[in-house]
């Protein structure tokens, strides 16, 4: 049994149904007790002072807007080289949680951006990579709405979002040539000394593993949307054609 | 309730603001699948009438 | 030689259409396709001309020999009918237009501008651009709509002297062109509404 | 492939084949600018490189809708795509074309509007080379972008919003040559950068326009 199986939209139904259960709770679970972990029982910060508590919503949906588009990248990739619905169905139900992980990202920075640097919006490299980034997602729903059939639709937004991922990764550069910007550097990397304190660091981990499985969770249930509109769909057909 | 001091109106709109697009979110894929579900058992009862 | 289809499978919108079309077509003949509308006849001969992919079969004998005349000539309407047949030609290779213009009677408008022309006009220089493909395979979609009585009687003449010299055509039509030509009825040949022939849609049934 | 440029060259110069639009638009831009941002030398030819680019790219979009839209609509990419002509080929020169009937005009006209918005004397050069250099990418761009959106009716919008993020990149660096170059400093990075992105994409993008329009003519 190789997991193209599941390549298959009917089993991939009966998968998801068994597994989504597990996901939303632990997405709930994460989400609930990383949030009320970061937001009641941790001490505000010298510099940021309570705005720190911003942090548990904003890394994570940042996280996720990149993760998600690579992750729309792969299944696009799988569909143009396999030709498996399920996952270039994926790849479009991934797209608007992309984009409110992206909103999200984006309102809570200006949020955190206003008492930190005086400003709600500023051009820093960070900031303008993901409105591009926005952009991106925007184009490729709206590219999946405006086109009637399914596998047209599909194709084009596969070729889409691979030349969107270069010509994103190409503006992230451009961005930062054009404005070095006020945002400090990553707050998780592997070199513990760059870093925040452990105290953040572990109802961080939470909320971001929360997040994770929000998006797995919405993503599957999303999918099986898909496929039942899909299968909707190929079954009318046929009965026009009866 | 954690004091907050003088950035809660920040804190808390990053909050509410966020909770809502999340819950949105999630309300709008179970609206669509949802439909979509119908949708396809009224064809399906079609094509199959006995079941 | 000629065009070989075994066992051809073709699809659209993810739903199989036709399955099972086999014929020869050699050189020197004619075959006309006949079935009611929305029977597939236009998704057959896109497919054959190389536009979209068949789901099975094989074809062969037409890689580079066929030419396809679709439902619209492909005319601009700014630039006349010679420059049309011209910007055709270069594009297949060739030079000359006089034959294409001549058989169709087109020398009289030859500088006239394309949207000018009536509809009968523009199909015949459509399907004078045949002539300048120089490829013996034609394909022709519906070739006689908007054409009177003699324009038709003069395109059968140039499809006669296209077979007489080696060529070969496949043709989508409903009227009686007065050609020898087998018919080859596509009807019984469509697709089961339940069948299986590996078409996109079917993972979903 | 020279039939098709000639073609493609002819039809824009007849009647109604839409040569100068772009010209007529970037002119129309750059004249209500000063109207926006008010008359004072100082600020216009601070953002005059800005403007004039973006004015440049805008015009290049205006035209694009008309790039394939036609041909998809009389059946000529069908009988393209049959000919002995490799679709990759077919939309390079769809492309230049493109460049040769807007983006070379606005290069040659953005001078004269560096006047009007009062573009400092060594800026002139370098707002030229810069537009010289990144405009044809613009035209390779959108030629990616038209043939993702030939099968949409009045997909011009639709276009829009795909090709317009894609211009980042060429924005960015060619609008910070010109911006370099007017006010003395070293352009020569930017660019680099925009010869590279440019070069890349006539490299690349014709291949990711053939197989969108190759998905399209299915």
């Amino acid at each position: 049994m190789s997991l193209w199986e599941y390549a298959n939209p009917v089993r991939f139904l009966a998968l998801s149904s068994r597994v989504l259960p597990v996901f939303w709770g632990l997405a709930a679970l994460c989400l609930v007790s990383g949030l009320i972990w970061g937001f009641f029982f941790t001490p505000n910060a010298d510099k940021f002072e309570s705005t720190v508590k911003i942090i548990y919503l904003h890394v994570p949906s940042a996280m996720m807007a990149i993760n998600v588009w690579v992750m729309m990248l792969v299944a696009s990739l799988i569909w143009l080289v396999r030709r498996h619905h399920v996952s270039a169905l994926a790849a479009k139900a991934a797209a608007p949680v992309g984009v409110v992980m992206t909103l999200i990202a984006l309102f809570t920075g200006a949020i955190w951006g206003q008492p930190m640097w005086g400003t709600w919006w500023a051009w820093d490299p960070r900031l303008t990579s993901f409105l591009i980034l926005f952009l991106f997602y925007l184009g490729y729903i709206a590219l999946w709405e405006a086109i009637e059939d399914p596998d047209t639709a599909a194709d084009l937004t596969s070729v889409l979002c691979l030349v969107g991922s270069v010509f994103a990764v190409l503006s992230r550069y451009a961005v930062n040539f054009w404005n070095q910007g006020l945002h400090q550097g990553a707050s998780l990397s592997l070199d513990k000394e760059e870093n925040v304190a452990d105290v953040y660091y572990f109802p961080l981990l939470v909320c971001i593993a929360g997040f994770v499985f929000l998006f797995l969770a919405l993503v599957l249930y999303r999918t099986g949307t898909e496929i039942r509109l899909r299968r909707t769909r190929a079954l009318q057909a046929r009965e026009v054609r009866a | 309730m954690p004091d907050l001091g003088k950035y809660a109106d920040a804190v808390l709109s990053a909050y509410g603001v966020s909770s809502l697009l999340l819950l949105l979110l999630v309300v709008f894929t179970l609206r669509k699948g949802r439909a979509a579900r119908a949708a396809l058992e009224a064809v399906e009862k079609r094509k199959n009438p006995s079941g | 030689m000629g065009l070989e289809v075994r066992d051809l499978c073709v699809e659209r919108g993810g739903v199989p259409v036709l399955m099972g079309v086999s014929f020869d077509l050699p050189p020197g003949k004619a075959l006309i396709l006949r079935g009611p509308n929305g029977a597939g006849k236009t998704t057959l001969l896109r497919t054959l001309a190389g536009l979209q992919p068949a789901l099975s079969g094989a074809v062969t004998g037409g890689e580079d020999l066929i030419a396809y005349a679709s439902h619209s000539d492909g005319l601009k309407a700014m630039l006349t009918v010679s420059e049309n047949l011209a910007f055709w030609a270069d594009v297949f290779g060739q030079r000359d237009v006089t034959t294409a213009l001549h058989a169709f009677s087109l020398e009289p408008l030859r500088d006239r501008l394309a949207g000018t022309l009536s509809a009968g006009q523009k199909r015949r220089l459509g399907l004078a651009r045949m002539l300048v493909t120089g490829r013996p395979v034609w394909m022709l979609d519906e070739p006689t709509v908007s054409l009177d009585k003699d324009a038709v009687r003069q395109f059968a003449t140039v499809v006669a002297g296209h077979l007489a010299s080696g060529g070969s055509a496949l043709i989508a039509t409903h009227i009686d062109l007065g050609l020898e030509a087998e018919v080859l009825d596509i009807s019984p040949l469509r697709a089961q509404p339940d069948a299986r022939a590996g078409a996109s849609d079917e993972a979903f049934l | 492939m020279k039939a098709l440029l000639i073609r493609d060259l002819t039809l824009a110069f007849r009647a109604g084949g839409g040569f100068g639009l772009g010209l007529a638009f970037f002119l129309i831009v750059t004249v209500l600018v000063p109207f926006g941002v008010g008359p004072h030398s100082a600020l216009l030819s601070q953002i005059a490189p800005g403007i004039l680019w973006l004015g440049a790219l805008l015009a290049c979009l205006l035209s694009l809708d008309r790039l394939l839209a036609l041909d998809w609509e009389d059946g000529t990419l069908d009988l393209l795509a049959t000919s002995p002509l490799p679709l990759e080929a077919a939309l390079s020169v769809k492309a230049l074309a493109h460049w040769l009937t807007t983006g070379l005009p606005l290069v040659l006209a953005a001078p004269v509007l560096g006047i009007l918005l009062a573009l400092p004397a060594p800026g002139f050069f370098w707002l030229v080379v810069s537009l010289a250099l990144g405009t044809p990418a613009l035209s390779v761009i959108g030629t990616f972008g038209a043939a993702l959106t030939v099968g949409v009716k009045r997909g011009g919008l639709l276009m829009s919003l795909l090709v317009l993020p894609l211009y980042v990149p060429t924005l960015i660096f060619g609008a910070e040559a010109a911006r370099r170059g007017a006010t003395g400093m070293d352009p020569a990075t930017p660019l680099l950068m925009l010869a590279g992105i440019t070069a890349g994409t006539i490299a690349i993008m014709p291949f990711a326009s053939a197989a969108a329009l190759r998905v399209n003519l299915r």
